[in-house]
């Protein structure tokens, strides 16, 4: 998911950054902590972690690409939106800076897809659903599931978009891109979500203090929360519907035709989209059902697997008193 | 700064209970004179680990943010949010288990840790860590990586680490476990030396004998026994009602 | 790519780890703006470009082997995409189109592992701290540093402590669930250990500011 | 199984070497009889854990993957990859640091843990662990989480799952670090009754004399002394040279 130098324009990167470097600016200011305090540490750590867990690769079931974890989600419910985001962009930078995993002129592009979509967007998704839901332990997870599910496919959307915006070229039909990010996504998606409800049900069952509760001050706004969660399910559904409706006369065969042979080679490369999805152009060609069905099969796993892991979970729940020395350090 | 006739610690009804509800301090009043060597024995959870931490306010006790109902106080001054660096400076604080003190990738970056921290130049904190580590015997480990040391290895650099800051109160917890003979004989040495004051929460009743003048005796949270050292350790009453054991030179 | 990679190179010394880091960091992101920035049809620009960063990296001290098997990572995927449009339509535009994007890569790619092999991590703090980022950000950063080692400390001892006592036993799904425990404890455990160490740090008398012994400041 | 002709440990010129370079052990060569008794004793970093994680086959040495160069023999086995669930099941070891060996969330879980994996069935395990944990005085910290319990508590916890496992042979690395003297004592309680073989390192001569018939001093790596306890012990020109100290109930 890490996108390298040189793919996207450097106008593109520009504003990403900018609106990056503001998004980073008002989690700072959101999070107004004393340097000594607890968050400090435990936000650090939470970084180191997803460090960590962005070295594992997971394969996809036979297609010619590989996984990560993103973490966005699962920072963001640990230690709130802000603190979430910051954690992110900090393994972002450091992986861009320190170990050349990502461009750093991409940094800011990199860090909107992953660290603001992921933390921001996964966290507002995460916390309407709870909002529903309600506080139980099978909620949280559930409501975790989805939103990481759902904030891997809206980092790829974006992407899409950015890719779009750096290939001068106007006539990319847009929906070729997005049908094949969509296939790859909607099943990457589903391995962040398994592990993030995971470690989420695990987290919940021993030591559910650790896991704050949305209601707390310094989360969004209830409004913006719905704005947002709509949007990321409005982005879903038109991805997996885009190939159907792209079945006009033209087609999708045509679209991909043109997006691979007419319209990109003279301007930018096609999707050189990261260091681990090695996007084989098949896919593209593939009719629209299929690709339509990966997105519906990871829609189905996910939701089957927030199912499972709230159950578990619902079971596992010890409750934690919480008495005088909890006042935060 | 500190007058001497105010006592160097104060505990006010002191306690304290865990965010799962454990109540392991309850009410524990006591002074310490400045320059006094005080020992804290008692069994296993008896709550020493927890009543040596307050003294440095790493507990998230809620009297850290009440000034007038201080339940700590150091040197006259009352443990609250805001004198929390200015006590720490004086506190030294040597953790019970050393993995939980040593985080630095260096033996040398983790003893000059708290030297950098009280703003010392460089070529200053270079002579307290060289100090401090030959206090303990470790001056040839200055590169290695702590978490590759034997573990009574690891808890020597934990005290030329506490040692470097030159506190003056010095609080161990339990520093002669994982130590060898000789280690704890120089320890003994080197507390002895030490001029200022000395709160140890130990099991090693030998060790109290040869340091402390003064025992306090803690079980569930409560002050069992307070007195000269060889008077309480010498009482099989005491010791054996709070799971301890009389020392073999004491015994008759 | 471990941790090893954190402050691994301390030992080394040339002409490029003696720059200010300010001044590499710097060096670096100019030269992959000024290889985002040539236009696609200028690629000799782009040769002379890579052979500058070529000649940074030498002088850093960077084997052939580790540019290799860095490149060896990298460039397969490149090499697919840069090949699939003069294979749609050989003529020379496009083979030229082709080795533009491949050098422009390949230069920011470069100029990236050069930064990595002169720029310790205590050194991008100070620089950042010099350039007034938010102590916060900049706190933050110095524990993920440390605690990423903590981190590979706790995952060896779950797996000693693990090795110890699992004697192979049990049924499959017993021996699976307890694999699929590891990322929760490990993290669980992290987390306290980040607490416990956070609260040494405090005694030490921490206040917030990470200063290193022999960073520059 | 074993014969008890068999020595229950040997080792043939065990050497080892840290991946850092540090070379831990050199050409160690000894044998321990079935039920014998003995301390392994020495300064700190003179390689007593090290030596004793190779009687589990917990560090990856390469004699590990040649059979016929085996370096560990364990009841007439030698100590290779194929075989190491095997002779984990007769060998229960005792980390020198709690925490190296509790990971499980609640405390019985962590004691059932060896059991489980033996492929006890449920009643029999939760027998054990009941057993196990009352033998350490802790039966009533069932449902606790280990990281919430004292240093002490959580030694105790270890111990109670390595004794629920039942080895044949124990091997405890400084088993009384952070124990009140109570559970001290009751530890040597259970190691009395205990009939299989014992290997233990510590820095508590004590102890030694109270449980072992046999010492093994090591120091940098190599056997410097070997023999009964009392005239180890008591012998002040070994002690002196290897860190240690006569024992106050062996002067004279
Ligand atoms: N983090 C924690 N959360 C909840 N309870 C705790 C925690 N740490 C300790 N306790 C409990 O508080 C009590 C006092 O613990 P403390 O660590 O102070 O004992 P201690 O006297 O230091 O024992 P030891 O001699 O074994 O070190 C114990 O009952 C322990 O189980
Ligand atoms: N993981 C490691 N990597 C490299 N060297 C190590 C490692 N662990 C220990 N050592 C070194 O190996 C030597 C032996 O260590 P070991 O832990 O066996 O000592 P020990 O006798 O158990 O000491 P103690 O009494 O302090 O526990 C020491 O010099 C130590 O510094
Ligand atoms: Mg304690
Ligand atoms: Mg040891």
């Amino acid at each position: 998911m890490h996108i390298r130098d040189g793919i996207l324009a450097p106008e593109v990167c520009l504003v990403a950054g900018a609106i990056s470097l503001g998004a980073i600016t008002y989690s700072l200011r959101r999070l107004r902590f004393d340097l000594e305090d607890r968050a400090v540490p435990l936000t650090g750590m939470m970084a180191a972690i997803v460090f960590a867990g962005q070295m594992v690769n997971f394969p996809l079931f036979g297609l010619p690409v590989s996984g990560h974890l993103l973490g966005g989600v699962l920072a963001a419910v640990m230690l709130g939106p802000w603190a979430g985001c910051l954690a992110i962009s900090m393994v972002l930078i450091v992986q861009a800076v320190l170990f050349s995993d990502g461009g750093l002129m991409s940094l800011g592009a990199n860090i909107l897809n992953m660290a603001v979509v992921g933390a921001w967007g996964g966290y507002a998704v995460y916390a309407t659903i709870r909002r529903m839901l309600g506080n139980g332990a099978a909620a949280t997870v559930s409501a975790a599931v989805i939103a990481a599910w759902l904030s891997v496919l809206g980092a790829a959307a974006l992407f899409c978009a950015e890719f779009l915006c750096s290939s001068r070229s106007a006539g990319v039909d847009p929906r070729g891109v997005l049908s094949l990010m969509v296939l790859y996504h909607s099943l990457i998606g589903v391995g962040e979500a398994l592990i993030t409800g995971a470690v989420l049900s695990f987290v919940l069952a021993r030591r559910a203090d650790l896991v704050p509760t949305p209601n707390a001050p310094g989360s969004v706004g209830t409004i913006g929360r719905f704005a947002v969660t709509g949007l990321m399910a409005a982005l879903a559904v038109a991805a997996i519907v885009a190939p159907f409706k792209s079945e006009s006369p033209d087609g999708l065969d045509a679209a991909a035709q043109n997006l691979k042979f007419d319209k990109l080679e003279v301007e930018r490369p096609p999707l050189v989209l990261d260091d681990y999805a090695i996007p084989v152009p098949e896919p593209v060609w593939w009719p629209a059902l299929p690709v339509s069905l990966a997105g519906i099969v990871g829609t189905l796993v996910v939701f089957i697997a927030a199912v499972v892991l709230a159950g578990i979970t619902r079971r596992n729940v010890v409750p934690i008193r919480v008495a005088d020395g909890s006042h935060g350090n | 700064m500190a007058h001497s006739d105010q006592p160097a610690m104060e505990l006010r009804r002191l306690s304290f209970r865990y965010p799962n509800g454990r109540l392991a301090l309850e009410e524990i009043t006591c002074a310490v004179p400045q320059g006094d060597r005080v020992a804290i024995v008692g069994p296993s959870g008896a709550g020493k680990s927890t009543l040596l931490m307050h003294l440095n306010g790493l507990l998230p006790s809620p009297s850290l943010s009440k000034d007038e109902e201080a339940q700590v106080v150091i040197e006259g001054q009352a443990v609250t949010r805001s004198r929390l660096q200015q006590i720490r400076r004086q506190v030294g604080f040597l953790f019970q288990d050393p993995d939980d003190q040593l985080f630095c990738p260096t033996v040398q970056e983790d003893v000059a840790f708290g030297p950098l921290n009280l703003g010392l130049n460089r070529a200053e904190v270079l002579v307290r860590v060289e100090r401090g580590l030959a206090a303990v015997g470790m001056a040839d480990c200055l590169t290695r990586n702590p978490s590759e040391l034997s573990t009574g290895e690891r808890k020597r650099v934990c005290l030329a680490g506490i040692l470097a800051c030159d506190p003056s109160i010095l609080v161990l917890d339990e520093p002669t476990s994982n130590l060898d003979p000789r280690a704890r004989r120089q320890l003994l040495h080197i507390l002895r030396e030490f001029a200022g004051t000395l709160i140890v929460a130990t099991h090693d009743l030998d060790f109290v004998i040869d340091l402390c003048s003064r025992v306090l005796v803690l079980e569930s949270g409560k002050v069992q026994a307070d007195g000269p050292t060889e008077r309480v350790l010498s009482d099989p009453l005491i010791m054996d009602r709070h799971g301890l054991e009389v020392p073999w030179r004491l015994r008759r | 790519m471990g941790t090893s990679g954190i402050g691994s190179d301390a030992g080394s010394q040339s002409i490029c780890h003696a720059l200010p880091a300010g001044m590499k960091l710097l060096l670096t992101l100019g030269i992959i703006l000024v290889a985002g920035l040539i236009p696609l049809e200028h690629w000799p620009a782009q040769g002379l470009l890579l052979a500058l960063v070529f000649v940074g990296l030498s002088v850093a001290g960077v084997t052939m082997r580790y540019l290799v098997r860095r490149l060896a990572l990298f460039l397969p995927l490149l090499l697919v995409f840069g090949l699939s449009v003069p294979m749609a339509r050989s003529n020379d535009a496009a083979w030229s189109w082709t080795l533009s994007l491949w050098l422009r890569c390949t230069v920011s790619f470069m100029a990236g592992l050069w930064l990595v092999h002169v720029l310790p991590f205590r050194d991008l703090l100070t620089t950042l701290r010099y350039w007034h980022f938010p102590p916060a950000l900049i706190a933050m950063l110095g524990f993920m540093y440390r605690y990423t080692f903590i981190l590979w400390d706790e995952l060896r001892r779950l797996r000693n402590a693990r090795a110890a006592r699992d004697f192979g036993g049990g049924p499959w799904w017993r021996v699976w669930s307890i694999n699929s425990q590891v990322i929760g404890l490990l993290l669980l455990r992290a987390m306290e250990r980040a607490e416990r160490t956070h609260r040494a740090m405090l005694a030490r008398g921490w206040d917030g500011s990470i200063r290193f012994l022999d960073g520059k400041d």
